[in-house]
């Protein structure tokens, strides 16, 4: 790719980190990157925070009885640590932070389609964030992040309503965002920026955007019925007046299985990137990558039912789930396969992203086939609801979904604030979280297989050593996770000033300096070539 | 050229509200259970109208197509496979003969 | 970036950039609100097949008579929508503005006559929940049509609200003349998104009014 | 104790005629997942040490794809996955089939404990007596919120439901106590709503049944149809203004709209607590509703009782 290269020297270079100062700079900015940042800071906070409470529920589980947390707290902890993972970390994680600030360079643009719409995203993120937060520190909810009826309608004397109407608001911060992203994808591509010529990260935000506004008003309009129906003590899902609870699930789950989606599929994008720029090779099997993405996206909305398979759901309906749950598997083992061709015969770096990229592949592997466990009906109806279902998207989510967003983090590090990071450091923490990971969650599927049902305060003497190790992982895990906070924060200060293009990696991102200016490039760039685009001798292969 | 569209629109005014008329007066025949598809059917053609001629889909570009479409093809997906829960739950009484 | 005409925001090239974003932007938009009310019609479509009976008896409640005047209503400030969209395209600054006054006018008249819908069905306890007087064998399944129609109804006239709203500002606009040919991109988004309310109505009225009236 | 505290379990005990079958699945699935995961990551590491940036290795060889290996990487595993859907499915239609003879147990859920009771009479909370080599089914409803019915042992588990019946079934093969848990979070005492399900040889269950005090469901049942006066339209003889019930459970039943249906324990439990909802042809729908006058162990007694009627003909 070539950018017309016009060399104006200025001392000090302005770019959209000095350009202006001050609070109000910031939070009325509409610079995609800035938003972005914001993004990242606010993640990074709900990340911890639900980190808190996953650290709380594997302390409890060391011993069998329930001896540290009263079970009332057990049950607010695990579904605190779910809520605020899932709506206020993992899906906004990637796109809403680096895809925000990635996404308008990568396709040579100046912002993104609509900029006051996306500080407004971030605004309703918060606001969502600042209701979930009363419902915490008033009490807490004990539901469960599924808030199934009618025990979240019916039952449960804890903060339901602002949990529920913190996760409304935070809908509609997702659904701009893909609508945002969706658009700035189709209208705003350098000259010469074909749908053939985009990175596959742009690929995989378009097929996530996808399902952020086709499932999440689904979501909304759920969690609204659902408070209406507590507020009113009477309602459509109430079996007292004929309502059926499992249509609830149904709804619930439109969105929420799409969701896992929203989750991985934007890691899977980054994966690509990483997977490429670290062997120096073209991506293997371009197109069947970049498709994949959308046929998950697609084949993701008509799965949900695998949720529902020992829910009460008609045995014929629960089979055709199964069978297309199966389907949605073949897209996902597409990626993995061409991740790990693009790596042969390349030239490779061992960089931090790449350690993340790897783990990635790896852990995704193993998430993804015990999902094929799951979709199997005669196998889900044992392992369902037990810790195995645990263990599995936690494969995918953590061990998937996290990796992936480190790895990034790593990977856009000197594009987002001009320094390196240092790289032996990043080496160690990325081996650390592997190692801790797999020794955190690998314990639960053997927990799940024996029958440990999953939001249990106490369990059974038997399932104690293979909780401990579970518990010991934890504690590495953590240390791992907090590495990185603490090393990235110190590079921004004493981190070497990284060059325009640290890693010579394709991509328009990395023809513009480190950190970008204000508008991102000095002139529009124009393309003339494919992605991933690395010197070699050309192979055909039929 | 101009001025052309304006007797369109009010055509098509003219159509919804005569289709309105109908679908109102149908309802008092008794159909059996014809009587939901023929109210449905005629809700679909005057959503068509509006669709085509007020939102101006049919001067849109492909892509407009695809998302208005979309919308509604996505709306399928839901109803579709919900039901086809709730209406095969009773195939496999519960309990058994 | 300084040969940017004065109303194309610095982000876009030109002003046919810009109105393609905003129109493929409304159009999504519109998409998710399809699947906003999808869940509610989804709930109302598994409900009517599990509880015919039921909801054809509730639905003899509502008045049809009110419904299908409010459906001419909505129809009429659909037309009256689309005029003011034509008078922006071509310049016409009266059409524009006595259109979307009417379009206004027209909107807060469904919104009068909804209101006089809900208040009857206050006096004769049909709000479930709050004021539900229904007694008999299928009462339970009966409120719970009217749950869906509140939910629906409901959700319906708050896009209408907004929808007012919207309006006013663009007529607010448009009246110290920030509209032109070239640039008129609000009054465009606006439209879709008053015809989709309409749209909307037009399926709730046979599924909620129109049910089972024969033999009432 | 101390063994106890200390063992490590790394496979659930077999203790059903299910069990084998879900785990000979497993073991397919394990073994077709190891080979994937040992292929992929072998891969990894293979070609990340082979081809490492190295003087010699610094520019790499590419290959745009090959349309060849990606038709056999999705066909191959879409094959292998059709084998896993058509295995799980059939095990799932097994566990949904319950066989006509099986003894039936019902149970009824509630914050935080199990109730069943066996049709001859004795009750149990939170404890199961089965026999071993005799189908048993469970006939399931819930008072409150969901819950879950689980024994991992016999590998099965069923949503618990207000509002409704489900049911399960197994067929318990080796005696011994097995765990009973809630699966479905239910509240606060939800890892508290478990038990035991003692599975017992048939002799013994019989001594054990025996000893077991309390009238049988049906009794229970029957003497709860006269209390709420049910017997006074529902009756055999020719003025009866409502349908005579006896056989009813299995028959089919033609509406008063023109569907017909199997009268199953759904359809009694509906027609008692909302009787207009599903009338029978024939007849007027003048049957009041008994919601709030019968408990949900009740409606299972009555159903009991119903089931205990013989089929009269006139």
């Amino acid at each position: 790719m070539t950018t017309a290269a016009a060399v104006v020297v200025e001392q000090p270079p302005l770019h959209y980190l000095n350009e202006s100062y001050g609070v109000r700079s910031w939070l009325l900015t509409t610079d995609h990157k800035r938003v972005g940042l914001l993004y990242l800071l606010s993640l990074t906070g709900a990340f911890f925070v639900g980190g808190f409470f996953a650290v709380m529920l594997r302390l409890e589980l060391l011993t069998p009885a329930g001896d540290l947390l009263q079970a009332e707290t057990y049950n607010k902890f695990f579904t605190m640590h779910g809520v605020i993972m899932v709506f206020f970390f993992l899906i906004p994680s990637i796109p809403a932070a680096l895809g925000n600030f990635i996404l308008p360079l990568m396709i040579g643009a100046r912002d993104v389609a609509f900029p006051r719409l996306n500080l407004a995203s971030w605004y309703i993120y918060v606001l969502g964030a600042a209701f979930t937060t009363y419902a915490v520190v008033s009490g807490g909810v004990d539901t469960g992040w599924t808030f199934y009826t009618p025990y979240s309608t019916m039952s449960s004397t804890t903060q339901v309503m602002p949990t529920a109407i913190g996760i409304f608001i935070v809908g509609f911060s997702s659904i701009l965002t893909g609508l945002n992203f969706i658009v700035t994808i189709h209208r705003m591509r350098a000259p010469g920026l074909t749908w053939f010529r985009l990175p596959l990260f742009v690929w995989s935000l378009y097929a996530t955007s996808l399902i952020q506004i086709l499932a999440t008003p689904v979501l909304a309009i759920t969690v609204m019925l659902l408070g209406a129906e507590r507020l009113l003590h009477v309602g459509i899902f109430d079996p007292a007046i004929g309502g059926d609870p499992v249509l609830f699930q149904h709804l619930f789950w439109f969105y929420s299985h799409p969701a896992v989606y929203i989750m991985i599929l934007p890691g899977m994008g980054v994966i690509s990137e990483l997977v490429t720029c670290f062997s120096r090779k073209t991506i293997f099997g371009y197109s069947y990558v970049a498709f994949s993405s959308i046929a998950i996206a697609v084949f993701g909305f008509l799965v949900w039912g695998h949720h529902l398979f020992v829910a009460g759901q008609s045995v014929y309906a629960a089979m055709v789930f199964s069978f297309l749950s199966y389907l949605v598997a073949i897209p996902s083992a597409v990626k993995v396969f061409n991740w790990t061709a693009t790596l042969h015969k390349g030239t490779i770096e061992f960089r931090t992203p790449l350690f993340y990229a790897l783990g990635f592949i790896g852990l995704f592997t193993i998430g993804g086939l015990t999902g094929l466990f799951l979709a199997a009906l005669g196998m889900d109806v044992h392992v369902t609801d037990t810790y195995f279902v645990i263990a599995h998207f936690h494969y995918i989510m953590v061990g998937g979904m996290v990796m992936a967003y480190l790895g990034g983090v790593h990977y856009w590090w000197p594009k987002i604030s001009g320094r390196m990071y240092p790289e032996n450091l990043g080496r160690i923490a990325a081996f650390i979280i592997f190692l801790g990971f797999n020794l955190t969650f690998f314990p639960q599927f053997i927990l799940g297989y024996l029958g440990m049902p999953r939001r249990y305060h106490s369990y059974p003497e038997e399932f104690q050593v293979l909780n401990v190790m579970s518990t010991a992982g934890a504690s590495i895990l953590g240390i791992g996770y907090l590495l990185p906070m603490i090393y990235l924060l110190w590079s921004l200060r004493y981190g070497e000033p990284a060059s325009d293009n640290p890693w010579n990696a394709t991509g328009l991102e990395w023809q513009t300096p480190s950190p970008p200016p204000r508008d991102n490039f000095e002139h529009t760039p124009v393309v003339t070539t494919a992605p991933y685009d690395y010197p070699g001798r050309e192979v055909v292969v039929d | 050229m101009a001025r052309s569209a304006v007797p369109l629109y009010v055509a098509v005014f003219v159509a919804l509200i005569v289709l309105t008329g109908v679908t109102v007066a149908v309802s008092y025949v008794d159909l059996g259970p014809a009587s939901v598809v023929v109210a449905l059917a005629i809700a679909c053609v005057k959503a068509v109208l509006v669709l085509l001629f007020f939102m101006h889909l049919r001067e849109s570009p492909g892509l407009t197509w695809v998302v208005a479409l979309g919308g509604f093809f996505w709306l399928g997906i839901l109803i579709a496979l919900t039901m086809s829960d709730v209406l095969t739950r009773g195939w496999l009484p519960v309990g058994g003969p | 970036m300084t040969e940017h005409a004065a109303a194309v925001a610095h982000q876009f090239d030109d002003a046919e950039q810009q109105r393609g974003a905003a129109e493929l932007g409304m159009w999504i938009f519109l998409a998710t609100e399809v699947m906003f009310f999808g869940g509610m019609f989804t709930a109302f479509t598994a409900y009517r097949w599990l509880y015919p009976e039921a909801f054809t008896h509730a639905s003899r409640h509502l008045d049809a008579l009110l419904g299908g005047i409010n459906t001419v209503v909505l129809i009429g400030s659909s037309l009256t929508m689309v005029l003011a969209v034509h008078g922006a395209r071509h310049g016409h600054r009266r059409m524009l503005l006595v259109c979307l006054a009417l379009t206004l006018l027209l909107g807060s008249v469904f919104l009068g006559v909804k209101a006089i819908e809900w208040s009857s069905k206050w006096e004769h306890g049909l709000v479930p929940g709050l004021h539900f007087t229904l007694t008999g064998a299928d009462a339970g399944r009966q409120e719970l049509f009217f749950f869906l129609y509140f939910a629906m109804t409901g959700v319906h006239a708050l896009h209408l609200v907004i929808g007012i709203c919207v309006v006013g500002v663009i007529f607010a606009l448009a009246w110290r003349g920030h509209y032109s040919p070239e640039y008129h991109n609000p009054v465009e988004v606006t439209g879709l998104y008053w015809h989709f309310i309409d749209i909307v109505w037009i399926f709730l009225l046979p599924m909620l009014y129109l049910i089972g009236r024969h033999g009432a | 104790m101390i063994e106890a505290r200390f063992s490590l379990p790394l496979f659930p005990e077999q203790a059903s005629t299910l069990a084998p079958r879900v785990d000979a699945l497993l073991f397919f699935l394990l073994g077709v997942s190891v080979f994937f995961t040992v292929a992929i990551a072998g891969c990894l590491v293979v070609f990340a040490v082979r081809y490492r940036r190295r003087p010699g290795n610094e520019v790499a060889e590419q290959v745009h794809g090959s349309d060849r290996l990606e038709i056999a990487w999705s066909v191959i595993p879409l094959l292998l996955c059709l084998v896993m859907y058509v295995w799980g499915a059939q095990l799932y239609f097994a566990a949904a089939s319950p066989p006509p003879n099986a003894l039936e147990v019902t149970s009824v859920g509630k914050q935080w404990m199990w109730k069943f009771q066996h049709l001859s009479g004795p009750r149990e909370i939170n404890e199961l007596h089965v026999p071993v080599g005799l189908p048993v089914k469970l006939l399931m409803t819930s008072q409150d919120v969901i819950h879950s019915l689980y024994v991992p042992a016999f590998r099965v588990k069923q949503d618990v439901l207000p509002g409704r019946y489900t049911q399960l079934w197994f067929q318990a093969t080796r005696p011994g106590t097995y765990h009973l848990f809630c699966a479905e979070y239910c509240g606060t005492l939800h890892s508290g709503m478990i038990g035991q399900v003692v599975a017992m040889e048939p002799a013994e269950f019989q001594r054990w049944l025996a000893g077991g005090a309390g009238a049988s469901p049906a009794a229970s049942g029957e003497k709860l149809f006269s209390e709420l006066g049910c017997d006074t339209c529902h009756r055999a003889d020719a003025q009866a203004r409502c349908p005579d019930l006896g056989g009813l459970l299995g028959r089919n039943v033609t509406l008063a709209n023109g569907q017909t249906l199997v009268a199953d324990e759904g359809y009694v439990r509906e027609s008692i607590l909302d009787p207009g909802a599903k009338l029978v042809a024939g007849y007027e729908n003048i049957m009041p509703t008994y919601q709030g006058l019968v408990s949900e162990e009740g409606v299972l007694e009555l159903i009991a009782y119903l089931k205990s009627l013989p089929e009269r003909h006139p």
